[in-house]
């Protein structure tokens, strides 16, 4: 079967060309302002990876993996989102971190080296980024299974219900935690929808290195439904997504979304793609840009106006410019506060190393600087 | 005061824990009907039903992330490892994951998880089934690891263990399961993170933890009778270790040796060793010695008696210290 | 070849009251020769487990996992092995290990604690049993690399293919480790046939806490197929086996064979199943016993008399005799040959240890025994 | 001699021995077209093709798993595992299988894997790209441990850690793959298992590898000038230690301070420590001394130059034990 996603059952509502087209089974109910809101978030998202690549290469951060070509998997999930729901991602979710909410800043300190995770995930709805691959499918699914336990799902009163929703990569799949994580969720029937986005690429490893098949089906055999949607198509997204979502949080179980993507940019700013892979691929898939597909859309229905791209211009530019403050205003990390960071009750061993590293550091105050 | 065995015990305290704060759960492979393959859970299920008593999918990685999963949703899971040879395909999710999630969410997510595992030899089983990782925790910044030596302190520390807001290892030594001995429920127990003081004694410290408590009272007994006097000191506590007490217990008598049952190298005893001798340097009359199992896979277990210390490697290190 | 099985597709060919019965796929050429033999091998696996599980009543072995029940599991697949194949157990295959020439002294010792793993797993072609659930999994995917790098999988001279068959538990299919064997072996189209001894329970939990869906189906998710078998039917598994076997040895890579049997005794001399399963099971899967049926087949062909069983059960009991002399003179272990077998190149700080130890047995042996 | 990066002088080392043995495989994430991410295997795939340096799937206990069954047919694989904090995934058939396998199989099967592990902080990097988990290894019997800290070492250990036909974990001081130095690739190497005094002293002896040898001494330079004399010790092999070189220095100098990344518990130093002190109570006149990391996890990376030891702490330390 071929992996081009052509004609493998990919759920697609909006063509490349920026035209709707039907699906038996989801549809789009045209909504312009929703349309504009979700174009609006695409462009903010992007704009603000664009900044992250230049603050890196400024050397503001010390690295920056780009979201470039993802924007709509993240903001077409984002716009399936509950208040109550949750949201665990890898480390390239910039997107939908910023539609629920995340500051800038929060997420640049990680990246900076002033903070190690800086948002409050209770209050955002969104975990912390992990660097393990795979480690927070786990966390996801016993978090869907704390909601269970709490009586958030199945309830006749749809307000009172909520899911998980878990990102992982392509690579990912192949990670012995992400498998038991369908597994369990799976067994309990946990409401924990994961969402895959298959950017084609797990650093310099194509797909068909960690399968041969349609990631889609991985699902099935742990069953629960798989299905695959055109990742760069926002409509789709959001109705496979709201879709997945409802029938957790309604106590249907766990499901599987392989949002069919491409990373347009390098795996982060220290790696090098054209080492592993053609030119002429990004190209191709440059014709299916996320943003102009809806940019097209909009336009054709006469739902947008020039003023309303300089508004949006203008607002790009201002959040850009206001995220590069915010990088540089991030407040330095003191080292004396690592101490408390261990643990909820500290340890008499850990106090004595906070005063031992304490003295070492006054007296270099004191000596201003230079051991004697 | 009631007699009861140490497993029991943990039984029992498991039971008050469960009932004192439904935010506790059990999870772990056949913990439910079967009560576990030691018993340790029998009952709870039927009592507590299976949501809160949780028989798990065969994977020890997913119990332990699932279960991170669970206390950022304020659950207070208590998982089972069914021994301690099989805690490594969950080794990933320990280190990596419930060690540092208070870290690294700045102090935002507590981590009341606690991880039971069955712990040590001396039972005659096949490989895997005899281990003592324990240097592997103790080595981990964000853990806790304790290990319990008698039925008062596996009731009671289970219980401190399940209220403790960190990630706790909590090792049971599985081949003292059958022991009786007497068990205060009313009693207000030590702190969590203290070591006791079994036996007093004057002429030189053994420090040692879990299963070998036993045998180093058994050795200091004999000794007696021989004319040497040794304190017992059980460190209950791993990591943070009590150094209060081991520093008061050394300082009077100058002489340490630590006895456990984890390979010889980079563990406790080396730890212990190197505080100590931080600490005490002037004090001690002879260096911290070490008995403890070879530095070799644990073997077959007929030959487990002379791997393990016993009274008599006890005995005989002791005299060696005193010789100096 | 079809392979998603009419109506749940479990291939069988022998039915419990020992009649053929047909199947589009697998078919068995009724040779009553080879049928007498696997019905040895049969009884002969049923006596040692026997054997095994008395030897531990009688404190002579520590433990004994029996494999009650499986005998057609073990002994169908042990002759689709063929010369140059190699085998991974888990720690209930006694009955192919017999079949394979593993001798019962080399099995005995590990549960009587005085060797660890004893036989030559190259020379036997079968793996040393491994505790840790599922992790031998990806040692039998590796082993099948590596046939590949010799260049022994896809010949056209069959003689020189071989494959890898791997066996693993129904609860062990819930081990990351078991997922990523099906990872890397359908990456790398690795000649190994994954053989699930599907025996309803792993301890005291049932399949369903596993997977809700008939286990089978989880290898396509992979991309390689699944079958189900009927355990109980040695020449379905015989069949399914070779089929599965032969085209990893052509190079068309792994499958995954779940043989549907039953775990008719405890989990380990150590379990009471009757604390988590009724009886009415047992007695119930008591009517599909894998030996029966070879029994009423070949009497009803009157390819067997009353002599090839006194014959057989003359052969059962010389052999029982053997297994309970060879268990009780196994040789003693020496402490002090363990320092030897950790390294293949000893370190001098072992070695130190070793001396260490061999003063102290000395002082002992002087001392008969006792400290001073 | 020529003159070579560390990292390049890996890339030549593991060159030259998929040139010597065709057994000789590598695996791993992203180290075939790409050259894995510190470039170490630059090159190696396109000359010796996609069956001998291979891209694994993303999955560590399955590269590990896949590589013990391949060593099992005769092949010696070496594994890339990206960063130290990625070990952890596969530490279990690590710990459980490869440690264990020549043990187990009563010495029949060898396992000659080497695991290559870039180790070691400061280079501004996010969470588990900056970790030193060697205790973690050197505490599991069945392994052994190395650590090069030159581009000379680097050369050849790596030759002779796949030449081993025992399972080695092979940590390399990513922050040193830049710097440069001789390497000799004609000369016979000193074995593998040897520490190398790198700077002789007489006051005092530090105790290090990996990263921090260029660290210490640094430390030794500055300390030159100020009359202290700091002899400087490559341990090189973790485990096994070379404890002959290590106690001749020590029991010249009389005294010892340890320096490493990884954190301060239940690590190398503390090892070292127990050592000595067992060895030479009588000629220490100084406790072993640890620099080290905190007992934290390691933290964000601005502040990683005051969590990791320098200069100026080390030769704090040697003045607070020649101060005893
Ligand atoms: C356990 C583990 N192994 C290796 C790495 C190094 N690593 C970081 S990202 C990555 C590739 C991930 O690919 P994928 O899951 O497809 O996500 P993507 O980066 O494409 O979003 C690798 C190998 C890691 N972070 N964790
Ligand atoms: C990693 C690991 N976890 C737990 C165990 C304890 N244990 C031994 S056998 C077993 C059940 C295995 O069930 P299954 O895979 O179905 O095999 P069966 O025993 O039925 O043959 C368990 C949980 C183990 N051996 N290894
Ligand atoms: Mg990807
Ligand atoms: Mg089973």
């Amino acid at each position: 079967m071929a992996l081009d996603g052509a004609n493998d059952g990919m759920v697609q509502l909006l063509t490349p060309e920026g035209q709707l087209v039907e699906h038996p089974d989801f549809s789009y109910q045209v909504d312009d302002a929703e349309a504009r809101e979700w174009l609006r978030q695409m462009v903010l998202g992007r704009r603000f990876d664009i900044e992250g690549t230049a603050l890196q290469r400024q050397g503001e951060i010390g690295l920056w993996p780009p979201l470039l070509g993802q924007e709509a998997s993240q903001v077409g999930a984002a716009a399936a989102v509950h208040p109550k729901d949750m949201v665990f991602p890898t480390y390239r979710e910039h997107a939908i971190a910023l539609s629920l909410g995340v500051e800038p800043a929060e997420m640049l300190s990680l990246w900076r080296g002033t903070r190690v995770g800086d948002w409050d995930s209770e209050v955002r709805r969104f975990g912390l980024y992990t660097m393990v691959i795979g480690a927070q499918t786990l966390h996801a699914t016993g978090y869907a299974m704390g909601l269970q336990l709490d009586g958030m799902v199945g309830n006749p009163e749809p307000d009172r219900n909520a899911a998980v929703l878990a990102f992982h990569g392509d690579g990912a799949s192949s990670q012995g935690d992400v498998n038991e994580a369908y597994v369990f969720a799976a067994s309990y029937s946990a409401p924990v929808v994961f969402f895959c986005q298959n950017n084609q690429w797990a650093i310099s490893e194509p797909i068909t290195r960690q399968s041969k098949i349609p990631l889609y089906q991985r699902a099935r055999g742990f069953g629960f439904p798989g299905i695959r949607v055109d990742g760069n198509d926002v409509f789709a997204v959001k109705a496979v997504t709201e879709w997945a979502m409802e029938r957790a949080r309604q106590g249907q179980g766990p499901a599987f979304i392989e949002a069919f993507t491409y990373r347009m940019g390098a795996h982060t700013t220290s790696d090098d793609p054209s080492k592993y892979r053609l030119a002429a691929e990004t190209e191709h898939w440059k014709l299916k840009d996320p943003i102009e597909r809806v940019i097209a859309f909009l336009r054709r229905r006469n739902a947008v106006d020039d003023g309303f791209f300089t508004q949006l211009d203008q607002e790009a530019d201002d959040f850009g410019a206001a995220v590069r403050d915010a990088c540089k205003q991030l407040t330095e990390p003191d080292m004396s506060e690592i101490f408390d960071m261990v643990y909820a009750e500290q340890t008499p061993w850990l106090n004595q190393q906070a005063e031992e590293y304490a003295s070492y550091a006054e007296s270099f105050d004191v000596e201003s600087g230079s051991h004697s | 005061m009631t007699t009861m065995t140490l497993g029991k015990a943990l039984n029992s305290g498991l039971r008050r824990a469960l009932d004192a704060d439904p935010k506790v759960l059990l999870c772990g492979e056949d913990i439910g009907k079967l009560g576990g393959v030691f018993r340790i859970t029998e009952g709870l299920q039927k009592d507590f039903g299976e949501h809160r008593v949780i028989d798990s999918p065969l994977a020890e990685s997913g119990i332990i992330g699932t279960s991170i999963g669970m206390a950022l949703r304020g659950y207070r899971p208590v998982i089972e490892i069914q021994f301690d040879g099989f805690v490594f395909p969950g080794f990933d999710q320990i280190v990596t994951q419930l060690a540092k999630f208070h870290f690294r969410s700045h102090g935002r997510s507590r981590m009341p998880v606690v991880i039971r595992i069955p712990f040590g030899g001396g039972i005659g089983a096949i490989e895997h089934h005899s281990e003592s990782p324990e240097a592997y925790f103790s080595h981990t910044p964000g853990l806790k690891v304790v290990a319990c030596s008698t039925a008062q302190d596996a009731y009671w520390m289970i219980q401190q263990a399940i209220a403790s807001d960190d990630p706790v290892i909590f090792l049971e030594p599985k081949r003292r399961y059958h022991e009786k001995s007497e068990v205060d429920t009313e009693r207000v127990p030590m702190a969590l993170h203290q070591a006791a003081v079994r036996r007093h004694g004057s002429d030189i410290t053994l420090l040692t933890y879990g299963p070998m408590v036993k045998t180093c009272l058994e050795a200091a007994t004999i000794a007696a009778e021989e004319g040497t006097s040794i304190e017992v000191v059980d460190l209950r506590t791993l990591s943070p270790m009590d150094m209060v007490t081991i520093f008061e217990s050394v300082r009077r008598t100058k002489r340490a040796v630590v006895v456990h049952e984890a390979q010889r190298s980079f563990a406790v005893g080396a730890e212990l060793s190197a505080r100590l001798t931080e600490e005490l340097f002037y004090v001690m009359e002879s260096p911290v010695l070490r008995v403890t199992a070879y530095d070799t896979p644990y073997p077959m277990s007929r030959v487990e008696s002379e791997y393990l210390p016993s009274v008599d490697r006890i005995l005989g290190t002791v005299d060696d210290s005193l010789a100096y």
